[in-house]
């Protein structure tokens, strides 16, 4: 399985997600320029953190329009996983591959700190090796991380099961105290209907290490190595 | 005018561009221009909103129907904003 | 048509420029001739003090710059290189932004980032992490003064996150100090630090007659004109009207060029490449030429620049931001401009390396500036400051200070913003992108896996400005040893240094004596430590009306970490684990917090530094680390050893309560419990490990003694001098986290 | 204006705060944003630049030499930025 690394002008945890997946996780990944056009051989597409295009107008805003977001387009109407991550996150939503938008955080400020995620579902290519109502430790690092979405489409969301990831407490309860951004209904992490796409404003990347103080984030990348069957 | 770039242009137009965050998104910044204007001494003010303002310099005419596809695709995101589209003679 | 060309140089020119009449004759001495109104400007910014060192370099040669780890001096380049073992060295310096910063606090000290990051890629290092050391007047209360203090602190901090963050160079340490000395002259003192291979230190000289140069970067504008030399004024009230001064930075720019930089250096294209940092193209035309030994000749038509008419005293005095001068080998340009071309920068091929040793300026077919490249850069005038005579501080009448209510007393401390959690600082940088950062901030150093050497970092910056302003010279030396300590206690080996010497106007005789010392006293505690200096930076002219700032020396050391295993924080770790103190409990209150925060005096001499003493201490507690024996490790600095501990109780993810009693005969409890004598750790240990600790200590010959428990909660527990105190933790806490996000409104 | 938040403050007025970067500061938010208007198929524009517009509700009348003040040192910084403001009904 073949992990495809976006490298945007600007993004900066490309570099940390191919050492994740790579030294890590024990997967294969590699990098993808921006200006590229071709998907062929990769199985997963990742589109990591940073400042792309140094996010001027909004953040995702520009590289949404980059040349290989076309092909992603199509990767991911040919059903192949696309996880966005932080800056990933805020493209895809920025390209319509997921709804809503992320706007600044509610108390102003860039945030970097370990949070607490309930993992809502685990019937997901990515959450499948974690269980349901199981708590990850994984940290954000965003200053436009709060999730907005209509009230129509929070109720689709979370009628379609599309809520993979809420920002909790140490007891697993998604309070206002454990929303660190503002996020609708603490929202850190959804997937699109069709259930291949996914964003989140965590890093998994951050927490394989064990020296960096949580492995937990692993649970995702090994979601998706470990590929997705259909619950019978 | 002294400013030479601006005389380059002069006999071109402008157009503005305004977003403005929805009235049910949520506008922390607006909230906190708010509070630190009636700090400020200006006691009795409604909601404060910040948006954005984007000026460009058009040194040709240029189609209404695209610009209003630059300001709603690429200048705001219509989930979270609405933009305003003014055409003036620089 | 360049006007200036034919601007009169009368004498009010000349001292418009900062140059007094005996330069004045050098310069015509040098150039044979009468200096046209753009060479003056040349001059001016070179022989500022920013890029000079006029006022300081003859101070600055007292430093300790060589040592086997030194592979390139302080000095030689943008940035010293220090060996870290198996082909792998490092590149760090600190410099800083305080002029700028005044007067637009978020871009100011933004753009303080993005020319620290450039003297680290220009030197062919892979930037790494950041830290930064910063000051600023009273945040507290709300007269106007507070407030606009609290204006400068929240857009300094958020500059540098913009900038940093942006760029994905992670910000994991520094450190933050209030006082009224600093209202209307914050400092912002930035450091950052990159990893390369041995063979890829790149050099900043022009050399190889014949080979082009290249303009690389953001285009050239009006912004940030003559910078350095507004560093090298005090700042007044007409400050303001420096204001075209201010830059304005653009990391996604710099990340291009970073990248651009570091693909262009592994292709083996480049001679020589210098980033335009102050005095921009002026600044790093002459200097490469007097590096290489050579002249170089630029066209300033083939500039790119942002805005239409610009002079050439405005283009080469300019200091726009996110540039660099690369020579490149002949024949490789095609190379290099794919390079440029992949990462979208512009660029141009502006001149050529000559052999004639000027540094000349051609717009178009005129001659705009011709200075002998050399002479420029390197003979400014250099100037011994009259020095004020010597003075001790006086000796500290204790009878004068009564003790205080020492249960208010250790919330006050903890509440004093100097003190006081900086989490809301640290939270707005990412300190995490790199996946380098294992002790994160809020612990006494950090302490940074550099993954592709797979080397373990620590790093901290610290100078108690205190300690300078009563004596500038053990304040120094403490700096030098606090930074030692706090790398010491996460286990590691200091390795260099790097500071930043912030002063007043040093043609006040009291303020060059205050330099001189600390530059001595660095330098004497340099040689103790075995850390060489790899460079730094001086700003000086640092007053406000109110007067001089205290002296601030700040250092940021670099140490190594052998074992992952030997990684140690400063939190307690369990429940029932011995407490020791390592050192003595000590008893000197002068120019200590506690005087400072309950009884609003700075006053007495500095605790003194004893070298055998502190080298013991931390070459034991470093043992025991490597040993495994420690769980805990946190140095007793301001507040003394009741903020230690209660620095330790509560900075962890999960707080901890405390048994102690302090030890030794102090009549009072104030003494006992907030002196700020040197030479002391405060570790913990596996109860079972205790005696064997103690006894190894014994061995070495380093008192020790055990003074307590660590408690599940919820009160930290003191006796001292037959005082029982007791204070829940919660309380603790919330004056320790709370002060700073109330006072900034979150 | 079936939004009820509006109605409230009908009757009185607004207060329009544009701020744009001086025209001699850089401006890489506005560089960013021409290229990618450009690459959006409006190839001819000259300079753009992106400032902030600030609105603000106002029940009653305000002093209008505190609106200004207001501008210059609270919503812009005059530093590096040019502000204008406008009064108008709402
Ligand atoms: N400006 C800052 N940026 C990042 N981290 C900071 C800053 N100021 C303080 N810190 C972090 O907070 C912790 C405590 O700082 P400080 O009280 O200065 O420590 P110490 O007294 O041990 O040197 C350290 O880990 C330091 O790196
Ligand atoms: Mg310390």
């Amino acid at each position: 399985m073949k992990f495809a690394v976006l490298r945007f002008p600007g993004s900066n945890c490309d570099q940390d997600c191919v050492y994740a997946l790579n030294a890590i996780a024990g997967a294969s990944a590699d990098y993808v320029w921006h200006k590229d056009t071709s998907l062929a051989g990769f199985d997963v597409v990742v589109i990591p953190g940073g400042f792309s295009y140094g996010d001027y107008l909004r953040c995702g805003a520009i590289a949404r329009f980059s040349p290989v977001m076309q092909s992603v387009r199509e990767f991911a109407a040919s059903g192949g996983p696309v996880i966005g991550i932080c800056n990933g996150f805020q493209i895809l939503c920025e390209s319509g591959l997921l709804p809503g938008a992320l706007v600044r955080n509610r108390g102003l400020h860039f945030l970097c700190q370990h949070v607490r995620l309930r993992v809502e579902s685990n019937a997901s290519r990515f959450t499948n090796a974690a269980v349901p109502g199981q708590t990850l430790n994984i940290p954000i690092a965003h200053g436009e991380g709060c999730y907005f979405a209509d009230e129509e489409t929070l109720r689709s969301l979370q009628a379609n099961g599309q809520v993979l990831l809420r920002y909790c407490d140490a007891q697993g309860r998604p309070t206002e105290a454990a929303n660190p951004n503002g996020s609708r209904d603490n929202i850190a992490g959804i997937r699109n209907e069709a259930g291949n796409v996914f964003g989140l404003m965590p890093h998994p990347e951050r927490a394989c290490d064990p020296l960096l103080g949580s492995t937990d984030g692993l649970a995702i990348f090994h979601s998706l190595m470990k590929g997705w069957t259909q619950p019978s | 005018m002294s400013n030479p770039l601006r005389n380059e242009t002069l006999a071109g137009m402008k157009v503005l561009v305004t977003v403005l965050p929805k009235p049910s998104v949520l506008d922390p910044q607006g909230a906190a221009a708010a509070e630190a204007i009636r700090h400020h001494g200006l006691e009795k003010i409604g909601r404060v909103r910040i948006g954005k303002m984007i000026e460009i310099e058009l040194p040709e005419a240029a189609d209404e129907s695209l610009l209003h596809e630059i300001a709603r695709d690429l200048l705001s995101n219509p989930v979270i904003e609405d933009y305003e589209l003014k055409v003036v003679n620089a | 048509m360049d006007t200036t060309f034919m601007t009169p140089i009368t004498p009010e020119v000349i001292a418009k420029h900062g140059i007094t009449p005996d330069e004045f004759t050098r310069i015509r001495e040098i150039l044979g001739r009468e200096p046209n109104f753009t060479e003056l400007g040349v001059f001016s910014v070179m022989w500022s003090e920013h890029c000079s060192y006029k006022n300081s370099k003859l101070e600055l040669k007292k430093f300790p710059t060589t040592g086997s780890r030194v592979l390139v001096k302080a000095g030689e380049e943008n940035a010293g290189v220090i060996d870290i073992g198996d082909g792998w060295a490092i590149a760090f310096k600190m410099e800083s932004h305080n002029h700028p910063s005044a007067v637009e606090p978020f871009q100011g000290a933004a753009t303080g980032v993005g020319g620290i990051i450039r003297d680290i890629f220009t030197m062919g290092a892979r930037p790494v992490f950041s830290m930064n050391s910063l000051r600023f007047g009273d945040i507290r209360g709300d007269s106007a003064e507070a407030r606009t203090n609290r204006r400068l602190f929240a857009g300094v901090v958020e500059g540098i996150s913009h900038y940093g963050n942006c760029i994905g160079i992670p910000t994991i340490g520094g450190e933050v100090y209030f006082d009224e000395s600093y209202a209307g002259n914050p400092l912002v003192n930035v450091f950052c630090l990159g990893v390369l291979r041995h063979d890829q230190i790149a050099r900043g000289g022009a050399v190889g007659i014949g080979n082009p140069v290249f303009y690389v970067g953001a285009e050239t504008g009006r912004d940030g004109l003559a910078g350095a030399a507004f560093a090298s004024r005090e700042l007044t009230e007409e400050s303001k009207e420096d204001r075209p001064a201010v830059q304005v930075g653009d990391p996604f720019r710099e990340k291009l060029l970073l990248e651009a930089c570091l693909e262009l250096l592994a292709s083996g294209c480049v001679a020589g490449i210098q980033d335009m940092g102050a005095a921009g193209l002026t600044c790093s035309t002459c200097e490469t030429a007097s590096r290489g030994g050579t002249g170089v000749e630029i066209d300033l038509n083939l500039v790119p620049k942002r805005e239409t008419g610009m002079t050439p005293y405005e283009i080469l005095l300019s200091e726009s931001q996110e540039r660099m001068l690369v020579i490149v080998t002949k024949g490789e340009e095609e190379k290099v401009r794919a390079i440029f071309e992949k990462w979208d920068l512009p660029y141009a091929e502006i001149g050529v390396v000559n052999d004639d040793g000027m540094m000349r300026v051609r717009e178009g077919d005129s001659v705009a500036v011709e200075i002998p490249a050399r002479k420029l850069a390197d003979d400014a005038p250099l100037y011994s400051r009259e020095a004020a005579p010597k003075s001790r501080p006086e000796a500290l009448d204790l009878s004068k200070y009564p003790e205080a209510d020492c249960h208010a007393a250790l919330r006050t401390l903890l509440a004093h913003p100097s003190i006081a959690s900086k989490q809301w600082v640290w939270r707005q940088y990412d300190h995490m992108v790199r996946l380098g950062a294992t002790v994160l901030p809020g612990s006494d150093a950090a302490v940074f896996i550099v993954r592709e050497a797979g080397k373990i970092l620590a790093a901290s910056t610290d100078c108690n400005a205190i300690y300078c302003r009563q004596d500038p010279r053990e304040g120094a030396r403490i700096a030098v040893a606090e930074a030692a300590r706090n790398i010491a206690c996460t286990g590691a080996i200091p390795l260099a240094l790097t500071d930043n010497l912030n002063f007043g106007n040093p043609h006040k005789p009291e303020n060059f004596l205050q330099l001189r010392e600390a530059v001595e006293g660095l330098a004497e505690a340099c040689r103790a430590f075995d850390t060489p200096v790899t460079g730094g930076n001086v700003s000086l002219y640092n007053e406000s009306p109110a007067g001089a700032i205290d002296p601030t020396p700040t250092v940021g050391m670099v140490g190594i970490v052998e074992d992952a295993r030997h990684i140690t924080t400063q939190f307690f770790k369990a429940a029932g684990d011995a407490i020791l103190l390592v050192g003595e409990p000590g008893d000197e209150l002068g120019a200590s917090h506690y005087l400072l925060a309950v009884h609003g005096m700075k006053a007495g001499p500095p605790p003194r530094l004893d070298y055998d003493k502190e080298l013991a201490v931390q070459g034991a507690v470093r043992t025991l680390i490597r040993a495994g024996l420690v769980k805990s490790a946190h140095d007793c600095a301001e507040g003394g050893l009741a903020v230690a501990l209660a620095e330790s109780c509560l900075s962890g993810e999960t707080k901890f309560g405390a048994a102690v009693q302090i030890p030794g005969g102090a009549k009072r409890a104030d003494v006992a419990l907030f002196n700020e004598s040197q030479s002391r750790i405060v570790i913990s240990v596996d109860p079972g490990k205790e005696a064997e600790v103690l006894t190894l200590l014994a061995r070495e010959g380093v008192p020790a003694q055990k003074i307590g428990t660590v408690t599940a909660g919820p009160d930290l527990e003191i006796q001292a001098s037959g005082r029982a105190l007791r204070w829940p933790l919660a309380e603790l806490h919330e004056s320790w986290s709370g002060t700073i996000p109330t006072l900034m409104g979150a």
